[in-house]
């Protein structure tokens, strides 16, 4: 615990570490002493975290704390004032990082007036598609049959995270940003949610999932990257 | 940017300009007195009147420094506003930011003494000839830099965003030019000069030269106070304008 | 996994926003619906003299397009600003100048084209003679896209403001100038007899130039009014 | 003299000029001085305002990080 900003909390056991020695796998993406400054005050960092793999990183802290804003340095949509990224051992920038990551945020990036299916061809072209899943496919995947066609303006808000949780199963990309994905969903859409990660992890890719700290819901016992207000 | 000389760098710290255009701002405005004083006194006393003008063209003396003014003061702000969408400094921010109500008042004077000018030599107070329809076009250009940097709640960003149109409007001005002066030439319009004789007379010349000088040191001096103002509330959290703040706002 | 194709892309952008325009057909109307109100009125205040009016015809029209065109800009980036789907065109592996593009292009053929399309009803309306007509209609197919792709750069950089379509007037003024100059020098010299090749070329020089640099400040001017 | 503020007749056109030429510089000049005050008597008076929110809360006035955290929170709102 050198720095308020950051401390570690190892959730994997002695046995998994353990495998980890034998094959280390790769690491996936990494940060050093990644920096955002607002008004020449951090408002996060400088951090230093490292996610490999089949990781799933979740990213604590308590409202205001930068959570939100990380997942836009990562994205690229912000830029960060000190420190480094790195996908793959490669520098990660404004356009490097394009379609090898994807963005889960509060805003879904749904159009209202296009139905579920419409939303996700449009994110087809933009990205490419994973093999042997068409949209349709996914919409079944994330309990949206029978919806395919109605505007997504008329879904439920539930409605609406999973037709985006849907374009995450679509789209290939290794890094997911996950802004509290569990809000606005019921019990069933949780454990979807898990269900998601889990096979995405079990894939190779890797998730930083944020929580605004009093609980999650999310399975299993990740690391934990907590960020201080 | 190693390049950058070790001064500058140290210049463009907020404290650190602060206080130096503090010190620099009253001998800039005391050097443009007095050289308005002197180039006046020339322009108004000494050099006689044009044989075609006859008096009217005194105007000169403040209509042609204002209007070089509101086209270099739109330089400086260009070169800032590069400098701060490249390289995002603080205090090139500012300057660009700053730079903007000057080089508007410059130009709002350039057209109402233009205007005035206008009226007794060419008989209209307003005519659409190519430099006058640049000079307004380039006040909507001033204004829409001011109200673009005022419409954003962050103001470094908001400075950004109005640099980012600066430098837009940098390759429009001349295309605004020389559109302008084709119109003209389509419209047959009027043809009026603005300066009459091309030559001028040295004793009508050195107190316009004078004046051109004494703006500089004002447009430098109302520079100093502006960024100066601005770089407290961009500071506002910081100690150095806490303490400022603690001495000298009660 | 299969990587999308620039083509695809390109493709989907411009399919989503001309389908999203299409399900708001009534937004298309409304340009159109507000140049002919505009184009009835300068009868009433200028008087039905048949010859004044076919004088000032060109540049009534062009200047109630540009005017049509100003409402519509605040449309072209609010709503994928507010849902998200701006973000999304960021993370996506294509270049955001050309998405963009398509974008801007989307944005021209739903609210422009259909302006052009009235335009000769607006035209004919004030008396402009049959062969300005037709110079009339080029000037716009080549005035128009250019003042989308400048509006654009406009419109990107408020897009981080609050609602403000004055000072998007404002900006745009400057800009429009020597377009509207052009357009319409070309129609007043096609009505005069004199030759209107000239100013038709430069318009379609600088459509040309600003077909490459637009989007690209564009995009600039995007990143620049999202970092907040 | 009165010829000198005559202008040989353009003094309708001459004087004004110059009035407008100093009026807006004037003000162009004045406007920071006042705004600086304005500012800096702003500040004082929010720093007060922490300060004595502060005493109320601890029992003593002082400078901290939460101080200084707080007038950020304000001036950005």
């Amino acid at each position: 615990m050198d720095s308020p900003h950051r401390y570690w909390e190892n959730g994997t056991d002695r046995d998994s570490e353990a495998n980890r020695m034998v094959s280390p796998p790769p690491v996936l993406f990494e940060a050093r002493a990644l920096l955002f400054l607002r008004q020449d005050e951090p408002v996060f960092g400088p951090l230093d975290f490292h996610l490999d793999r089949g990781e799933i990183l979740l990213v604590e802290g308590d409202n205001g704390s930068g959570k939100t804003t990380l997942l836009r340095v990562i994205a690229g949509l912000l830029r960060a004032d000190g420190g480094s990224m790195h996908l793959d051992g490669q520098i990660l920038d404004h356009d490097s990082a394009q379609g090898r990551l994807l963005l889960l945020a509060h805003q879904l990036g749904l159009k209202g007036d296009l139905s579920p299916l419409e939303n996700l061809r449009v994110a087809v072209g933009l990205h490419g598609c994973r093999e042997h899943i068409t949209p349709r496919d996914a919409l079944r995947n994330v309990g949206l049959q029978g919806y395919e066609n109605e505007p997504v303006r008329q879904l439920s808000a539930g409605q609406k995270k999973r037709a985006a949780l849907a374009r995450l199963l679509l789209l290939p990309a290794e890094l997911w940003l996950l802004d509290e994905p569990f809000a606005n969903l019921d019990r069933e859409g949780i454990a979807l949610v898990n269900r998601v990660i889990e096979r995405h992890a079990e894939e190779g890719g890797a998730a930083l999932v944020t929580s605004h700290g009093a609980v999650t819901f999310l399975h299993g016992q990740p690391r934990r990257l907590r960020l201080a207000s | 940017m190693k390049w950058i000389p070790r001064w500058m760098h140290e210049l463009s710290s907020p404290p650190v300009f602060y206080r130096f255009a503090g010190v620099m701002r009253p001998w800039f405005m005391g050097f443009a007195l007095l050289l308005t004083a002197i180039g006046l006194y020339g322009g108004l006393v000494l050099a006689p009147p044009d044989y075609q003008q006859g008096d009217a063209f005194r105007i000169i003396y403040i209509h042609v420094p204002s209007a070089e003014m509101s086209l270099f003061v739109y330089g400086v702000m260009a070169i800032a506003g590069f400098i701060a969408v490249v390289w995002r400094i603080k205090l090139a921010e500012s300057v660009a930011m700053q730079s903007a109500p000057i080089g508007a008042a410059f130009t709002f004077i350039t057209l109402v003494t233009g205007s005035l000018w206008g009226e007794p030599t060419w008989g209209t107070w307003w005519t659409w000839d190519a430099r006058l329809t640049s000079e307004l076009v380039l006040l909507f250009l001033y204004l829409g830099v001011i109200g673009l940097f005022h419409a954003f709640e962050d103001r470094r960003q908001g400075a950004r965003a109005a640099s980012f149109l600066v430098l837009v409007g940098v390759v429009n001005l001349p295309i605004v030019h020389y559109s302008v002066q084709w119109w003209h030439t389509l419209h047959q319009g009027t043809t009026v000069r603005l300066f009459g004789p091309s030559s001028i007379e040295g004793d009508m010349l050195w107190p316009l030269l004078v004046m051109m000088l004494a703006t500089k040191f004002y447009w430098a001096a109302s520079l100093c106070g502006r960024v100066r103002t601005d770089l407290l509330s961009i500071d506002s959290g910081k100690h150095w304008v806490r303490d400022l703040a603690d001495r000298e706002g009660r | 996994m299969r990587p999308g194709s620039l083509r695809a892309a390109c493709a989907a952008i411009l399919r989503r926003d001309l389908l999203l325009a299409w399900r708001r057909r009534g937004d298309i109307a409304l340009p159109v619906l507000y140049a002919l109100i505009v184009t009835t009125l300068f009868p009433f205040a200028l008087g039905p003299d048949t010859a004044l009016l076919a004088r000032v015809a060109g540049g009534v029209v062009l200047v109630t397009v540009l005017l049509a065109m100003l409402l519509a800009f605040d449309a072209l980036f609010r709503q994928d600003l507010e849902d998200g789907s701006l973000e999304q065109l960021m993370l996506a592996p294509q270049p955001l100048a050309l998405m963009l593009g398509m974008k801007i292009l989307a944005h021209w053929l739903s609210t422009a084209l259909p302006l052009i399309i009235v335009a000769p009803v607006l035209a004919s309306m004030l008396h402009l003679p049959g062969e300005a007509i037709a110079v009339l209609v080029l000037a716009l197919l080549l005035a128009t896209p250019l003042l989308s792709l400048l509006g654009a750069v406009l419109v990107a950089l408020t897009a981080g403001t609050r609602r403000s379509g004055m000072l998007l007037a404002l900006m745009l003024l400057p800009l429009c100038v020597p377009v509207v100059i052009f357009a319409a020098g070309a129609v007043s010299a096609a009505q005069t007899g004199l030759p209107w090749i000239a100013p038709v070329a430069w318009l379609a020089a600088a459509l040309a130039l600003m077909l490459v640099l637009a989007p690209l400040a564009c995009a600039a001017a995007l990143r620049i009014a999202i970092d907040a | 003299m009165l010829a000198f503020l005559d202008m040989g007749g353009y003094a309708a056109y001459v004087w004004p000029a110059y009035a407008v030429f100093f009026i807006v510089l004037l003000a162009d000049y004045l406007a920071p001085v006042f705004r600086r005050r304005h500012v800096l008597r702003e500040l004082h008076a929010r720093m007060q305002r922490q300060k004595a929110r502060q005493a109320r809360r601890d029992g003593m006035p002082t400078h901290t990080d939460t101080d200084a955290h707080a007038i950020r929170e304000h001036t950005t709102s």
